[in-house]
């Protein structure tokens, strides 16, 4: 079998207003069955589908935020959030969901799945893949 | 008073025609009127009946087609806008030699004219889209 | 006369609300729907420019689109009204037109 | 018959990348049998579609540009651009086509159809609508 | 070189369809190999066979399905993107129910898997979208 | 190891192409396709900040987005270099991957 390749799902759009979110999350579910490589980025906008207490009853739009919560379970577990783009947006790191993934090379240890990044940072990740796929 | 709205987003990938669904059946519930709803650009493609949504999502096609039924609304899919996009009626498939046809009940597929008249005889128009 | 303008994309992706504040008029309302709400949120880039317009013009948000999004009252911008689809309703009809800023 | 209502068409988005622009325009001709108060304002991207020398022949794209200039014919004369969304596009009046109208309230004297307005003026002009398309 | 291509907005309504469909000529054109084009999101709606664009408009889904026949190419449309939005072929509308199915020669529908095996197995992925 | 980045907004109406240019890297080559050919003007609101980048970073421009908005060579910024759909190819098959800033 080929090296596993790099995949970065790369997402700058905020939830509910399009379905791009939701779809790029359909995306990665399936591609974890792959095993490749896998990152997620969220920056600009993107940040915003991380964030706590998301209620969609009024829109009658399907919350799929808790989906991010069982990303472990998918062996999905790096996710990189720009810390820049959360502060134009007045977020801080507790406006975001907890998404945690026990490390099965570390007596299974809970670790937190989301990394605050800076911008620069974040350019090296996104320069260090083989594909990116943006939503 | 009169409301006339237009959608220009088509389903699921926009929010648009969610929210003009939500506003119309507002508009209704507290005794106004909506006598037309037109849909243009990708707004038309809220009028196919080939739409099948997962189970756990709302099914936008059906709620417009109940609502426009349950109020008299007319909904008026551009023509123009439609057979660009692939949203024909039963004649007008036939007229193109199609041999398949996907306008959902409650809709009708009619000319531009449709979106002026109603900006002239309606109270207030409001727009939908992205 | 007086019109309601709506913007429903993020200020911070989006031109839109910002054409929006610089066009619309003291009287006026601005409902932010869908994305847009992000725009009611406090401490942000765009928030200070929103502060700055809520002297006269109302500026609203789309209650629904707000807790979808995870915008409980507490977090937008004090000047910011809340109003439900209903509400939106009856902003339409107290202004004498309204403007989609798309 | 009831007055004419006063109907603006605003017009914000670049044309070709996407179809608002072509789209908004074929309302404006089917909508000037109607016999109404027409005007179109162009801001913010808008003011792009009306400038010279579009070639859309590599692109596969059917160049509208012309329909412009042909508006006068249907009695549609009364085209706002906005003088700062054309500056911050390092645009002058002159990089925009040349639309004329006959007057036939002035013996049928040739007169430009594009107004360019200030973003007060613009504002002024939106105000004062009846029913206000969005494109 | 392979170069895989994700197209990811409608045909008329965002240019990226026509501008994939470009990029996808050149590089046949220059001798690379294009073998999967992947359609998602409003993509899917490039693959209706029911779109009938004015007489002096390019035909989006003709062009990708000559193009896709003299070059061998895959075009896969996303099984879960296309039901939301009404693009069926004849098996799954039979399945669903449905009298009618419109998707047009020369693509098929599948799952995202392919999309992920298309990032694999290519040189190169580019994406169309808005 | 270098990334293509593909930009298709209009940098004034949306927040893509000012987001490319402070995630791209030296090396990196920046192509403007469909609306974002706007961003290739010279003497435009955004232009002194693509100028900047443009010492380490390559810019280009689709030929054919940039003739069908009225743009001929003459109006864009100078460092900007036209490609073709070919030259779209070759930068595509010259950097290891390929970004597109939806």
């Amino acid at each position: 079998m080929p090296e596993a390749k790099k995949f970065l799902y790369v997402n700058r759009k905020a939830p509910y207003g399009t379905i791009y979110a939701l779809e790029s999350l359909e995306v990665v579910l399936i591609g974890a069955a792959f095993e490749q490589d896998v990152s997620l980025a969220f920056l600009d906008d993107g940040v915003f589908q991380l964030t706590r207490d998301q209620n969609t009853d009024e829109i009658g739009v399907k919350n799929f935020s808790p989906t991010f919560r069982a990303l472990g379970d998918y062996e999905v577990t790096k996710l990189f959030v720009e810390k820049e783009s959360l502060e134009e947006r007045g977020l801080a790191p507790s406006d975001l969901q907890e998404i945690m993934y026990e490390d099965e090379d570390d007596d299974w240890e809970e670790k937190p799945s989301i990394h605050i990044v800076s911008r620069s940072e974040m350019a090296d990740i996104m320069a260090d893949q083989d594909v990116v796929l943006s939503f | 008073m009169k409301f006339g709205i237009v959608v220009s987003e088509g389903p699921y990938t926009h929010q648009a025609a969610d929210t003009a669904y939500h506003f119309a059946k507002a508009a209704l519930d507290k005794g106004h009127e909506v006598p037309r709803v037109f849909f243009y650009h990708d707004g038309v493609n809220v009028a196919t009946n080939l739409s099948i949504p997962p189970q756990d999502e709302r099914h936008i096609q059906k709620n417009w087609t109940e609502l426009a039924k349950a109020n008299d609304i007319d909904m008026v899919v551009c023509i123009a806008a439609a057979q660009r996009r692939g949203i024909l009626d039963e004649n007008e498939a036939k007229r193109q030699g199609k041999d398949a046809s996907n306008l959902a009940e409650g809709f009708r597929i009619s000319g531009l004219g449709q979106l002026i008249e109603m900006g002239i005889e309606c109270d207030r128009t409001v727009t939908f889209g992205d | 006369m007086s019109t309601l303008h709506t913007v429903n994309k993020s200020p911070f992706g989006d031109s839109a609300f910002n054409s929006c504040l610089e066009h619309c008029k003291p009287g006026d309302g601005i409902l932010l729907i869908e994305d847009a709400v992000y725009g009611a949120v406090a401490g942000s880039a765009v928030a200070a420019k929103v502060e700055a317009r809520a002297g006269d013009v109302g500026i609203y948000v789309l209650d629904g689109d707000a807790k979808a999004r995870g915008l409980a009252a507490g977090k937008l911008i004090k000047q910011v009204k809340p109003v439900g689809y209903d509400g939106f309703v009856d902003l339409v009809a107290e202004h004498d037109r309204t403007q989609s800023w798309l």
